[in-house]
């Protein structure tokens, strides 16, 4: 929720991390697998925030990095792992070893948990869903309240609102004010934005209010709702931003050999987002050659007009 | 069954492209249980429609997707929304048929993908897996839930270490109707050396299919209760060359089903871009 | 819900009115006073259904119609008024004076009636709201059940959700599998297509399945929602129709006039609905250069790419 | 207070329209209070923003709306929503300031916008009223909330026949937050003879700012409570010229504020689609 709604509340990326990111605090981000806030992501890293709660959907890449990097205290989720290339090797090693540090696991499943960010959209202090009966979801997580409907005594599932203290939502498009506009699918990101105390915008491009204007039915989140606009143009490498540049297949295959050994992780850590001064000089050392050809190859099947 | 005319993911593709029905809706995950999707389409179910949690509905692949929130997820979709927007959709009941994997089944079909205890528990345990993500829901609220996994040692247990996604619960009559659950369970589980159904009364995990070349004993060991086997065993058609060719068609450059060896053996993004585009039909 | 998705559900008015539109069956409409379906609730008037109980939010002038033609038992909604116009002159003689017949009456407010829609679309049994507490909505309408929240304890009212027989919702464009896009506000629209059993679009133009691909993100309601597709350009007038026509607000001045008579009203209703063989007829009585001239003015201000 | 320089209504528009403040963002019906928004942009609140319930946020007014569907209410609108999530950021206290009318209004500033009962009751009133609309929300969720009632024989009552929206319930402290609502209650009652505000304390209405020629004994004759008048009671400047134009900018055909008699001194289509046209700016 903003204060108060300026004509601009564009910053640069570290003005938005260390006003709204604090150490302690929970965080949500936008995305599903495709237009991930990894730019923001690294820069939590670079500013040494530490015993972040996430509460997110399935958000593997940004926790994998964040939870490496030891940052995280407490995940609050559905997925963390590589689908076709595996399972998330950060991750393992903090829960199964505690190394960098043990995070604590509060599981949901994936409508779960994206009712828990409708709720909070909505504030009302709860949802109800038919996910999760019967299994041992309910049984260690004791957040997820069995009742039976007051209407017809069918037995269904309440989770509570999420209230996370920021969102961070990378989109294609925004205004200063705030306005910003998606393409292709929209994740939780519209209840994320609406649910969190602060919400930060990230996007590839700022645009004028009148080219926002053009298109309203594409809005996603209206500027009320956002505290600060930041222009991170590749902010979701590797991953894919709909309609600006496909996904990095071979990088994020690289970086998940390294990851699987701790000595390489914190070696890629140091080189791609430690020593990297920002994402300028992480662009630069992923090759903006290289970024231009995912951008050709995302174009060539996702053109988004005007 | 000859390993070198065709691999096991490539076998459990097709078995499980034959589970799809013309005009449904499926709900199907990044990975084999696409390329299954895509297979399904080339052949029965020209008109089968693909839906991703991410909120993407209906797609045109032109491209093979990696992850369900790939922008190529989205490629020509008939309708972009969300991710709770989808998931509703399901709970809806309009979503016919989805596809699950996991790394432990037990006898009733119940799945998990959150953590293999081994000498320990859910807090400290063996291996951690994944989570649910979507898997629960699937499992919780889809029609039909085909599952794919391989046949492995210590994949098929009596009781999984946590129960993830609900199958027949502990398969009394009407358990999952008790527990609120909406749709109707697993009617499938697809492995590398048959498919198993369920008995409609006890909902006990029964051999169906037998994959050519297999013995009755040799699944037999490796199901962790005492399997039962179908009056009438089937044996499953080899794969033809028709449907081997949409498999590899649907995943050009085999990142999907050849992993990070085939990864490797790419010169580079230059080359991976050049095999998507000229694959793409765009 | 549809029991299959054919390649074509498109038919006549006639038909999907026939087929899905029972006498005693519940009805809602799209739109919100713009984007009416005001030729399919003609249709209904033509083909005499009877007893229809209509769950909506603000739709006064389907419903003004619908109750001065006697097709009404029972209304669950929000508002029957004309804002700046006035009251509804056929609502307020049935109400007060049971002309043509009484219809019961069972108020929400309109986020109230909303929340019952987001419910029935997610095929949840109830949802929390903070409206209607501590009012006489509440103590006139039993379905509203306040209760103590179970996370936080504070009071929060429960509605049930909606799950009307029939939805109709007019958009700017569907194809015959029956993805409907819509541009502009979307009202309920979303929500009252999957909380209805089936759900009939009507739309000002049928394009091509690659159209409605080359801008995903405007549809609506899927294919999977649709039962019926239905092609009835003007089927909003006098209401708007974003993009396509302007509100005809001399018109709907001119029915508010007639409607406070019964005998005037029921000439309005011979002359527009009952002596118009069809939506084609009532088109040509209006005239085709005013329809022209709303449509030119509309899309002055608002036109839709592509 | 000269009933030819301007009308009840042009008044009541000035005097609402300077309750907006700048960068705050309105709930606002269509007629009046919507005149009032748009007049008060042109003065101290340029940069307020207007959301409608059809799910229109943000429009760049070119041409006056008839009602909250209106597709002139999505003229260039920042973005185009949804009803349903209009009212739940409405929830989420993103709305500063609503405006409301109602038929009846009580000493708490409770509001009743569905029937006058007169001899009978809710079920068979002597007046249907059009119901809540969004106005209950608006009561119930805003921050401030804007009330325009006329101030006319019978609309002041010390209870309402039916009681719609809330303003400050039975006036006990803490009555609004025991109930579970969100907003603060009502802040201002503009008439068109006088303004009225809330005790901080026991929320009774009060008389705090009258107009120009007129009495405080008539204000209190029409008022069915036995009304308190605030020490500093103020008196309103009458509407300047610059005022005045603005209102009558908003509404050029007049058919606002002119209603039916307006509507009928239009020759036809031709000359509303001219003048619109002609007032639009664009």
């Amino acid at each position: 929720m903003t204060e108060s709604n300026y004509a601009s509340k564009q910053m640069t990326l570290q003005e938005a991390i260390k006003k709204y990111v604090q150490s302690g605090c929970s965080i949500t981000f936008g995305g599903f697998i495709g237009r991930d806030c990894v730019a923001a992501a690294h820069e939590i890293i670079r500013q040494g925030i530490r015993d972040l709660t996430v509460i997110d959907d399935s958000k593997t890449d940004v926790m994998d990095l964040l939870v490496g990097a030891g940052c995280v205290k407490r995940w609050e989720g559905a997925y963390l792992g590589y689908g076709a290339i595996g399972l998330a090797p950060n991750i393992r090693r903090s829960v199964e070893k505690g190394v960098p540090l043990k995070i604590e696991l509060e599981d949901w499943s994936n409508a779960g948990i994206s009712m828990r960010f409708l709720a909070g959209s909505l504030n009302v202090p709860f949802m109800a869903t038919r996910s999760m009966l019967g299994t041992d979801i309910i049984k260690y997580n004791e957040r997820v309240k069995v009742i039976n409907d007051p209407y017809e005594g069918e037995p269904v599932a309440l989770v509570p609102a999420a209230r996370p203290d920021v969102a961070i939502i990378h989109v294609q498009r925004a205004d200063v004010m705030g306005n910003a506009q998606v393409w292709g699918f929209t994740g939780n990101d519209e209840n994320k934005a609406r649910a969190a105390r602060h919400t930060i915008i990230t996007c590839e491009e700022i645009v004028s209010t009148d080219e926002i204007r053009r298109q309203g039915n594409l809005t996603l989140i209206p500027f009320y709702c956002v505290d600060a606009v930041v222009q991170v143009p590749f902010g979701c490498h590797p991953q894919s931003c709909y309609g600006y540049y496909a996904y990095d297949v071979l990088f994020c295959g690289d970086y998940h050999e390294a990851a699987k050994d701790r000595d390489k992780f914190l070696k890629w850590l140091d080189h791609y987002v430690l020593s990297s001064e920002d994402h300028l000089a992480y662009c630069a050392k992923v090759g903006w050659d290289r970024l231009q050809k995912l951008m050709g190859m995302e174009r060539r099947f996702n053109r988004i007009p005007g | 069954m000859s390993e070198t005319r065709y691999t096991k993911s490539e076998l459990m593709a097709i078995m499980t492209a034959k589970e799809f029905r013309d005009w449904e809706v499926a709900f199907v995950g990044i990975g084999i249980p696409l390329v299954a999707g895509i297979t399904a389409k080339r052949f029965h179910a020209p008109n089968l429609n693909i839906v991703y949690e991410s909120g993407c509905i209906g797609p045109q692949k032109y491209r093979v997707d990696f992850n369900v929130g790939d922008s190529s997820a989205a490629d020509g979709a008939l309708c972009l929304t969300s991710e709770w927007r989808v998931f509703s959709d399901m709970q809806c009941g309009y979503y016919d048929v989805g596809v699950l994997g996991a790394a432990q089944i037990d006898k009733y079909g119940n799945l998990n993908t959150t953590a293999i205890f081994g000498e320990q528990d859910y807090y400290s345990p063996k291996v951690r897996l994944p989570g649910s993500g979507g898997g629960n829901d699937i499992g919780s609220n889809i029609g039909r839930v085909v599952v794919m996994v391989r046949l492995e040692p210590l994949r098929f247990v009596e009781k999984v270490d946590y129960l993830t996604t609900p199958g027949f619960l502990d398969g009394s009559p009407g358990a999952r109707k008790k527990a609120g659950l909406l749709g109707s369970g697993p009617v499938a589980v697809v492995t590398d050396k048959a498919l198993f159904r369920f008995d409609p009364q006890t909902h006990e995990m029964y051999l169906d299919t037998i994959y050519p070349g297999v013995a009755v004993e040799e699944v037999k060991s490796l199901v962790g209760w005492d399997l039962k086997v179908a009056a009438g065993l089937k044996t499953a058609p080899e794969p033809t060359a028709e449907e081997l060719a949409a498999v590899r068609a649907a995943d050009p450059a085999n990142l999907i089903m050849g992993g990070a060896a085939a990864r490797k053996s790419l010169a580079g993004l230059d080359e991976y871009i050049e095999i998507t585009i000229k694959n793409s039909g765009k």
